[in-house]
């Protein structure tokens, strides 16, 4: 069950690459198609099943581009 | 009636901060000023203030920037050299429109000089602006111990109110000498709140400020510079101080400034004892230059002569008032009695040369 | 009844203390008269060199603490005495220890006013003491001053200082050299 | 394991410190990582609205000030303690720090640095080391690593340019400093490390123990002319083996 | 014919310093002149001479005065804020006469301004001197890579001839743009040996050298002063430089320097076109300042346009030359395109300027 | 023993290198035994044609140049590292050093001075030590002793003025320093080792190993407030305390 | 034979490599013409911000290496498309990278000409070569100097530089924008 | 037998005593009547026949005012 979801924010990143450096996980990877605002490749959520909201990504990102979600059960 | 001190120049300067309401000192010695730090070190916790050393005048322009944006009361003051080491900071001041007050007690320059006797070298420095340019500064001329008290309380008000640095200038003879000086506290218009001090605490208006550069604080560089302009242009129309005495009948106007004002004062009292007709032209303010006002009473005059322990700083500004209309001579360092650095310019040698050109 | 200008000159080198003179003249001179300024001229990076300070009384504004011709000078060194001698207006007196001063002066429009200050200093057991005995002539000779005051202003400088043991010394030193000027 | 309700809650995002204003930085300036270290201790300390921040001529000049959402004034080159050391004596209560490049506080505010900690103030210096020059496009700076190439050491930096500048340790070696240590944000350890560091040296202030220093090693891509990916190599290769990591000074007070 | 070359104004600053016979340079980065420290720490080395890259501005002019006293030709570049940094030595070289150049790559103050954009606002800092007073440095004003390249060289032969500092005062359009240069070394009348000149090995004439202070060197303070206005009344007669072009039948005068004036020289081209009858009168050094040229030009015409990136700087040099004689109008930094950073004064708009009045 | 004729041999005059001029310092001023140190290393080392010093503001901005006849020039406030860098680079087969009192080097010229030690300058720096300002009459020092009156600490040097500047071990801190050392003149022993450790400094540069600094402990009995004779006291048994006399580094090259 | 005179600006975001367009330019314009001039305008202390450079060409001296209404524009990115069509001369060509500016333009006294820049570097294999097809096809356009000369002044840029590898590419870049300005 | 004599150069003395202090012989006392130019008492050298010329006032005066010599036998 998937624990964590990501939303990056294509205004603010600057498409550096390093989230998908970062993750544990091998979620994110850079996209063919997508630009940024400066005109850079965008990163893309590849792997939601694999995201376990760690937050690595969004702490390492260095222009705040990324939100972490983490799906918290409420039975818990 | 205010109480009545006997005190220096230099004594008046410290004393008239504290009744301006200055609480933070910071300074650098340097001779011939050495005795205001000194004072202040003595006197500002005795008022719940702070003095602090520097370790150079780079660094007390610095804290005196800072201090400002802190939204407190503050000053430095330094001789030639140093304040030639403040130029960068003045410069930022300007920009960012930090009010403080610096006051330079000039001495001989180039260089090092005469390690701190008298002159008035320091002109253009101060009035014409030494550090990355377009900005001005108000520049106070007193030539009193009783002026400097004043000023320096004149000085502290002006720069709140136009949120701009404010010297007072002041130089070797003046800061030595010693009169009385009557301890009176000035009052001046209500000024609003420094809303935009750096406290580190929340704001009234729950905003943070941040001070980076002038041009973003306007929206882009033209509108700060004409909203640079426009308070200078305010400041011209409403500070221009000077002084103008015999000049209804004078046939030689004298123009001179600070200590050598006073010379020319007496040199004035001896010819006018000999019924020479010699007024005395003095700008208070160098910065407003009293151009109009100079010019109107030179034009009077049949001739201007202008005294200066300098060799030729102030001139291009009575030049610029005069526009080559009446003739004006220039009486400079080399009428001193002496020439090893304890020379000075005497009265006595004034009133020779306006015989002279009489 | 005094009259309501004076101006008077000390000279000498670092250390022998004539800008204490004038500091403490001036002070004397605050009771009295309206205006007081005092002006010292030194090196302020140099010690030991040529010092000298004016002071003037008026009981009109004082238009420029400067004065190139005094009236008075009080001198300590035989350079000053070459220098005030030419300097003195007309009339003026020149006061000088005449312990240290051999030139005797050329000029006859003005007084010289000997005094053996050394001398009568090193008899008061302090060679230091020799600018308060010139002070005490001058002012015996000059009278801009009472000489009470004169003594409660140099109370006023030697009391609660570092140097309070020297007031008494001092102040006899004014009192002796005031005693040489109103001799004659 | 029931089939309950999820709920999606908000692990990493913006600090509320930082403000909504896109950095000034280049793409995978580290600058950037460190702006969310501090944002975070700030507000971790609850010290956000008692802050005042002082930044030096560098590519933080504006750029802190724009993204921290504190009292900021930005600096004359090298010049921040002096304006920090007056603001601090005047609001003695705020928690006053400069943060300044390795050029601004190891070149031409080394002076300005060292007698605001010879006069035993009360301030944090957040020191960024990248090496290099960044905003004014990658001249030699203290720091920069022997051998390492610039723009005005074209062959790599010799012998007559000196040796690296090593700030932290010449913090921690004056007496009046009661907190020194370096870090870096280059893997997500050394983030958390670097935020207990932080917390530390402000603490150390608000408590009086004296000054605190914290150095930040941080990649600057553009000038090292090298993606950020391979600056976070070079990071861990190269500026490790000159720059240790750790604490070099934390004492309770250096009036003891 | 000397060889052509393609560069910016920058490498103009470098190759015609190295040209000029400059083995040592010590700088500090700053924008916009980066590329000359950078080309020079490169290009140093290969000609036998020394790149030092100095701590700070402050620094690099004492490094500067430290190498002139050493009897080399040094020089250091810098831009607005940094020169204001030097101000305190620069003052020192002028007590000591040391021979030295220094480049100013102006940018838009004051304070940080623009970080490094276009700008003349460094006028009076350069000009009427910024440090403590009573020296005047000579001030050269190119407009073209090749007048940088040339002036470069002849910096380094008056500051030597007349043991003074030479600026090459140029900015960040001049420093950016890109010409083809003639490398056209110039040859200047030879110089005596810099007998006074610190080695550390004993002199010709046996003696040591002591650089201390200036009034030493001539007996006194009077004397020192009067040898240095004697000294600057010898350049003010034979090193004044300005070009006037068009100025016979001219009815507007423009008077500009630096990238300002191509600027204006494209808005005459363009306002001849139409068969307006405008001139140009460009100072080509601003101190000494073409002051009876001027006059004389500007009396002719019927009005004059001051043209300058900022907001008043050089009208006060103008106006002391026409002394309200005709019309002085001023064009200054507002007239950009842009109110952001990279804002510019473009010909058009001077020649806008040109059509409103005439 | 026969009863030969005797011969009269001076055995302590002028050294050569000292000029005619009286000196400018106080009476009883060590400045005067320092010019002496000077002069004699100079000497014996037959350096004084090869001599170029760099006299910083202070007392001895004059003093020295007009006293010890070798190639100087009197520096602005702070700069003489500055100066003296440019000249070496330009002569580096002379003898350069910098002569500059505790104002001089560790308050004003504190950045000036560390900076051209991080560029790994050939220079030789003499520190003079008098724990005040002289030649401005008595203002707080970098190098005061706690408590100590001055004239702007006139109830003694406090916490919030600093603790006391320590050159020596300052530089023997660095790497670029091979030498480093303090000495005193005040008495005939110390004397002699000032002498064999200026010696030691100067040959530290001619053979190129790296910086070398002396610092001088002087006594300033006008700022003092004490007769010569008091303050030769004053330094014996406080001075001493806070700053000992040594060798804090003695290498044969920094390179290696 | 050439005219005597041709101006350009070029005009895009900071890394889209517009500088570069002008410096070969000018390099290539060199052996053509006596007088060149090059003036880039940018933010040194920004990365990213806007920049554009102008390149004159003349056979009289350069007045002014400034223009405000240039006969020719090369844009980049949609807002300088907005400004240079505002500043052109009448009767002026403005060159736009159609993949990335959708406006067409509302003057009728200038003529946009398109070219599919982006689109075309993408097909090339790298994005960062969008210029170089803008500057082919500007040449071919225009013909202020031939296209071998545009390739010599490439290959003087890139070759022996760390960036040598991308030399064939961006000539071949300059190559099919040159066609791209030619084929109508 | 007297080893040494010393020589105080009166126009370079500014009395500071400090020979006084250091003469490891007594040899030197501040005058009573005897004054530097600058007007302080002139030291003299009072035990002529306790002098060993071994330099020390000479060395240590800042002045440059001592001259030390040393009577040394010819046939030695
Ligand atoms: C007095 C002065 N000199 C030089 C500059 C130019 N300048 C701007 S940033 C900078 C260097 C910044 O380097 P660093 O401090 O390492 O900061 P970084 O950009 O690397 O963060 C310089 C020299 C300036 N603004 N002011
Ligand atoms: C820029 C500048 N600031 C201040 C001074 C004034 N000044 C002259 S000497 C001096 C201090 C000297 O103290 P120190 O370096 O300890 O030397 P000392 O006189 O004790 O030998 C100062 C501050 C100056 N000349 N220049
Ligand atoms: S780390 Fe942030 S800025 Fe960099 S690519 Fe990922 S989301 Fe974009
Ligand atoms: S939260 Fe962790 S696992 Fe999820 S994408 Fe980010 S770094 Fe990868
Ligand atoms: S130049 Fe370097 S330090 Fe500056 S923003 Fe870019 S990457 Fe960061
Ligand atoms: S003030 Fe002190 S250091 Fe200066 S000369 Fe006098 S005793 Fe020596
Ligand atoms: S030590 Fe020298 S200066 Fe001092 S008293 Fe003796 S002889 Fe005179
Ligand atoms: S030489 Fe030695 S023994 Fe003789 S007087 Fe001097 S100190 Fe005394
Ligand atoms: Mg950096
Ligand atoms: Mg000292």
């Amino acid at each position: 069950m998937t624990k964590g979801e990501i939303i990056i924010l294509d205004d603010t990143c600057k498409g550096c690459a390093l989230c998908v450096e970062y993750c544990p996980k091998g979620c994110i990877q850079i996209s063919r198609d997508k630009f940024t605002r400066s005109g850079a490749l965008l990163p893309e959520f590849i792997n939601p099943e694999e995201c376990v909201a760690c937050g690595t990504c969004g702490n390492m990102c260095p222009d705040f581009a990324i939100e972490v979600y983490k799906f918290i059960d409420e039975s818990e | 009636m205010a109480d009545r001190m006997f005190m220096t120049g230099n004594e008046a300067v410290a004393r008239g901060a504290i009744a301006g309401g200055c609480r933070y000192f910071f300074g650098y010695p340097i001779t011939p000023q050495n005795d205001i730090p000194e004072f202040m070190s003595r006197e500002m916790p005795k008022v719940g203030g702070v003095f602090v050393q520097s370790e150079s005048e780079v660094s007390s322009i610095y804290m005196v920037y800072g201090g400002a944006l802190a939204g407190a009361r503050v000053m430095t003051s330094t001789s030639s050299p140093g304040l030639a080491l403040m130029q960068e900071g003045i410069s930022y001041t300007a920009e960012i429109e930090a009010p403080c007050v610096v006051v330079n007690v000039s001495r001989m320059s180039p260089g090092i000089g005469t390690g701190g006797q008298a002159g008035q070298t320091d002109y253009r420095m101060v009035v014409k602006g030494g550090g990355q340019g377009g900005y001005h500064c108000i520049v106070l001329a007193p030539w009193s111990g009783q002026e400097i008290y004043e000023q320096m309380q004149l000085a502290f008000h002006l720069a709140d109110k136009y949120r701009i640095l404010c010297f007072v200038l002041s130089d070797y003879v003046l800061g030595q000498m010693a009169e009385a000086v009557e301890l009176k506290e000035l009052t001046f218009e209500e000024l609003p709140d420094k809303f935009w001090a750096l406290k580190g605490t929340d704001k009234k208006d729950g905003l943070r400020y941040m001070h980076t550069v002038g041009w973003l604080n306007y929206g882009g560089v033209i509108s700060w510079h004409e909203a640079l302009l426009k308070k200078f242009k305010r400041i011209e129309e409403n500070e221009v101080r000077y002084e103008a005495t015999h000049t209804d009948d004078a046939e030689l106007l004298l123009v001179s400034y600070g200590s050598t004002a006073r010379t020319c004062a007496k040199a004035i009292e001896m010819a006018r004892a000999e019924g020479m007709k010699v007024g005395l032209f003095r700008p208070i303010t160098l910065w407003p230059y009293p151009e109009a006002a100079l010019r109107e009473a030179a034009l009077k005059a049949k001739q201007v002569l202008c005294v200066e322990d300098s060799n030729g700083q102030m001139k291009e500004d009575v030049d610029l008032a005069v526009r080559a209309q009446v003739p004006v001579h220039y009486l400079g360092l080399w009428a001193r009695n002496s020439d090893q650095p304890n020379g000075l310019i005497f009265p006595e040698r004034v009133f020779e040369e306006i015989r002279r050109l009489l | 009844m005094q009259p309501k200008y004076f101006e008077v000159t000390f000279s000498g080198l670092g250390g022998k203390g004539v800008l204490t003179l004038g500091q403490i003249l001036a002070e004397a001179g605050m009771q009295l008269f309206k205006h007081v300024s005092y002006f010292p001229n030194y090196s302020p990076a140099m010690r030991g060199g040529e010092s000298e300070c004016t002071v003037i009384f008026s009981d009109n504004p004082i238009a420029s603490p400067l004065t190139f011709n005094p009236a008075h000078a009080v001198v300590m060194d035989p350079a000053s005495f070459t220098t005030f001698e030419m300097r003195l207006k007309p009339g003026g007196i020149i006061f000088c220890d005449d312990s240290v001063i051999s030139a005797k002066g050329e000029r006859n429009d003005i007084e010289v006013f000997h005094v053996p200050a050394s001398e009568k200093a090193i008899e008061l057991g302090d060679l230091q003491v020799a600018n308060m005995v010139l002070l005490g002539a001058y002012i015996g000779k000059v009278e801009s001053v009472p000489v009470g005051m004169l003594e409660r202003a140099v109370t006023k400088r030697f009391q609660g200082t570092r140097r309070e043991s020297l007031l008494e010394l001092n102040k006899k030193a004014v009192r002796e050299g005031n005693l040489l000027a109103r001799k004659p | 394991m029931s089939t309950s309700e999820q709920k999606k809650v908000l692990v990493c995002g913006k600090p509320e410190l930082r403000t909504g204003f896109p950095s000034l930085y280049c793409p995978g300036c580290h600058y950037g990582i460190i702006t969310r270290v501090i944002c975070e201790v700030l507000e971790e300390l609850k010290l956000g609205g008692k802050a005042i921040g002082f930044a030096g001529v560098g590519c933080s000049f504006g750029g802190a000030p724009i993204s921290i959402g504190i009292d900021w004034a930005s600096c004359p080159h090298g010049r921040a303690p002096a304006m920090a050391s007056a603001a601090k004596r005047i609001h003695p209560d705020a928690l006053v720090f400069t943060l300044q490049g390795d050029g601004d506080l190891g070149a031409i505010g080394l002076g300005c640095f060292l007698s605001a900690v010879l006069r035993n103030e009360n301030l944090t210096t957040i020191f960024l080391n990248n090496a290099g020059y960044g905003q004014t496009g990658g001249q030699l700076a203290p720091t920069t690593l022997t051998g390492m190439k610039t723009t005005t050491t074209q062959q790599g930096r010799r012998r007559e340019d000196g040796f690296p500048f090593h700030g932290a340790e010449l913090a921690a070696y004056h007496k009046a400093v009661a907190y020194s240590a370096r870090v870096t944000v280059h893997t997500p350890g050394n983030f958390k490390k670097a935020k207990r560091v932080l917390t530390t040296a402000f603490q150390k202030q608000m408590s009086g123990a004296g000054y605190s220093f914290v150095e930040f090693i941080s990649a600057c891509p553009s000038v090292w002319g090298m993606s950020p990916v391979d600056s976070v190599a070079y990071i861990q290769e190269h500026m490790l083996k000159e720059f240790p990591l750790g604490e070099f000074k934390n004492i309770d007070s250096i009036y003891d």
